[in-house]
């Protein structure tokens, strides 16, 4: 657990990079033991690396697990682990609050007035997003395991000239550029920094996680706030927890990323996708490949 | 040995018109070869073009002399519109000595190069809609040092976010041609798994039936009915 | 692996160097060639000797080798009891036109360079107001023969400083289409370039487009260019 020791870190960075020597020995050296249920995240590189983890374990195509199944399974972990009072980083409570909430959609039957996206529409995109996950990762120990220059393969040793491929005499990157401007400025900014407090997980840091997670949402009005406050809040703090949520989410709906819908008091709040919600996102992914 | 013998079919077997004589030919393939050879790094068709015989068609001499070293100690590779000298893959253990070192890379910073291979030119947003997680700082840091990732351009998109795409010496560290070359390409193009959509032939997995189980899946509880209960969508908050 | 197969082989066989089978002689070439293509010095007998399949002639190779590259672009030279390839003498026109020597830019002029990409147009005084120190006249010099930054008027303000911008060969260089692709604030953050531990008030400008001038900028006109003339990157400058 040493990636979510302290406070949840914001927006999720928890992976930073402990799991960066496990390259070589792969899962060997992560810390999930499905049968005593060891609750160790630190080999993990967020949710959908624990969930692909899981996945395996089921032993089948990808296209054809048990997504249920695969829900239980990860909620049961998070459940152990805060029963154990780990301290998870929030994007892993997110996806659970994510997961509560497809679970449910899977196991109860479609209401007629319900608009929501079915349980298997949501289904079918998680277990896309880890096919595409699972495709790159194979992909990447195809790409390694390559004869690379330097390793298997060489170049000439004692090269007599570099032919200057640019009509330029000099010789700089971009890269190069970008760094001496960045660290120039670096230099001169003033680096003095304080640091938000934030001892309360708002809902809208959720949501915004919760799309880099599982995608956008989409057209459809979803109620998965009661998820959210379950996963992400201390019962202590659920009261300030759904102000400043209620607050934020106003915010979003202002800027029109977000729609809301109640239907009468204390009644559950649903949201859909705004007008603007992809602005400055950029994850159309459309000219992908 | 063999190259001169080599040059001479050439001359016969040459369709590319400009009836070269052999003996130019051959002239013009050591040129190339002198020149490639020279440099530790690719040489690009236009370079080396420019310093051949007139008329002399660059694309046949590499041609040819890629097919001279096939199968020798050292071969010709075509990487993009570039040329090198390598060594034979085969040889990698005759040469390999203990100081022989490659850059290591992180398994997440390896991810994140793959998914900008196969998916370039790619947005950061993007990257992390894959990985499902944000990039920690310094990966793509260490991907540009490398000079194996660079900036494209932007996207046409709200916000014009940047775009990364790869290098030629990513391809060249990695043994590709091209980017054509890229392990599993097509296969995985043809699943959709690289459209960023869920392709309509994507299977929608069903949640198993109410009585089979997965092998290691728990039958529901009455405790775990009742949380749900009360997780419906239409259910009160639980205050 | 081809290698490791002959190396068994001849093991097996005996240790009579005088009768070789042409294979196990071509396998042998092929090592040693690679070797003395890698090395970055002259590889000696003895070192290429050790890696060959036992009961092989190391000097029977290299004469084999040697015989193979006489007249071809590039060749193999004995030098004492050591070995290297080099490029054939008569090709010395084609590496020898090519030794402009590459320079690699100062961190200095790095610097200036991407303060007038992101900051253009922009006057001599505000780069050394952004980097806090004096600008050498050689540094200005030196991008201006570079080709990369280019005079682009004058600011309409006391002493009409003259502005600096980048040019198409800049963006060339650095494989931009257009100036808006260099990266944001945001940007550089996300790949690690700039840390997060930066003011809230720290921004990045967006550059103009080459040809726009900003509003408080003239264009040069001729009489600047012949003042400018004499005040050539080399010249006093901004007095």
């Amino acid at each position: 657990m040493q990636a979510t020791g302290g406070k949840p870190p914001r927006k999720g960075r928890g992976a930073d990079a402990p799991m960066d020597d496990l390259w070589q020995d792969d899962a060997s050296g992560r810390g999930l033991h499905e049968e005593s249920l060891v609750v160790d995240l630190a080999g993990f590189e967020g949710p959908l690396d624990l969930l692909l983890h899981l996945a395996r374990t089921q032993k089948v195509d990808l296209t054809r697990i048990s997504v249920l199944a695969l829900a239980e399974q990860y909620l049961v972990f998070i459940d152990r682990a805060r029963k154990i009072r780990i301290e998870l980083a929030a994007d892993y409570l997110v996806m659970a609050a994510w997961l509560a909430y497809l679970k449910s959609r899977l196991l109860i039957p479609k209401q007629a007035k319900d608009d929501g996206p079915s349980g298997e529409e949501m289904a079918a995109s998680l277990a896309f997003r880890l096919k595409r996950l699972e495709a790159m990762r194979d992909a990447a120990t195809k790409l390694v395991n390559r004869n690379r220059l330097g390793r298997d393969v060489f170049a000439r040793g004692m090269p007599e000239h570099i032919p200057t491929e640019r009509r330029s005499a000099f010789e700089a990157s971009l890269y190069d550029l970008l760094t001496a401007y960045a660290s120039l400025r670096q230099r001169h900014a003033i680096t003095q920094v304080t640091i938000e407090k934030r001892s309360v997980w708002s809902l809208a840091d959720a949501r915004e996680l919760l799309q880099l997670l599982v995608g956008d949402f989409d057209d459809n009005w979803t109620a998965l706030d009661h998820f959210m406050l379950r996963y992400l809040s201390d019962p202590a703090e659920r009261t300030t927890a759904i102000a400043s949520a209620f607050a934020a989410t106003l915010e979003l709906v202002r800027e029109g990323r977000l729609e809301l819908r109640q239907d009468g008091v204390f009644q559950p709040i649903y949201l859909r996708r705004g007008q603007k919600a992809g602005e400055g996102e950029g994850s159309g992914g459309e000219e992908g490949g | 040995m063999g190259a001169k013998r080599v040059a001479e079919d050439v001359g016969a077997s040459d369709e590319n018109a400009t009836v070269v004589d052999p003996r130019r030919l051959y002239e013009a393939t050591r040129i190339a070869e002198a020149l490639v050879f020279a440099s530790a790094g690719p040489v690009s068709s236009a370079y080396i073009a420019e310093r051949l015989p007139r008329g002399v068609d660059v694309l046949h001499v590499m041609r040819e002399l890629k097919a001279f070293y096939a199968g020798r100690g050292v071969n010709l590779l075509q990487i993009e519109d570039s040329w090198a000298f390598r060594t034979a893959p085969d040889m990698s253990f005759v040469i390999r000595t203990e100081e022989t070192e490659v850059r290591k890379v992180s398994r997440a910073a390896l991810e994140v190069l793959s998914i900008i291979a196969y998916h370039q030119p790619v947005t950061r947003a993007e990257i992390e809609d894959i990985r499902g997680v944000q990039t920690s700082k310094g990966t793509l840091d260490v991907l540009m040092e490398a000079g194996w990732v660079r900036l494209r351009g932007r996207r046409r998109s709200p916000g014009r976010p940047v775009t990364f795409g790869t290098t030629r010496d990513f391809l060249d560290h990695f043994g590709l041609e091209e980017l054509r070359d890229l392990p599993g390409l097509d296969e995985l193009k043809g699943t959709g798994l690289l459209s960023g959509r869920i392709p309509s032939n994507f299977q929608i997995p069903m949640p198993l039936g109410e009585d089979e189980l997965a092998e290691d899946e728990d039958p529901l509880t009455q405790l775990d009915l009742e949380e749900l209960g009360l997780l419906t969508p239409g259910g009160k908050a639980d205050e």
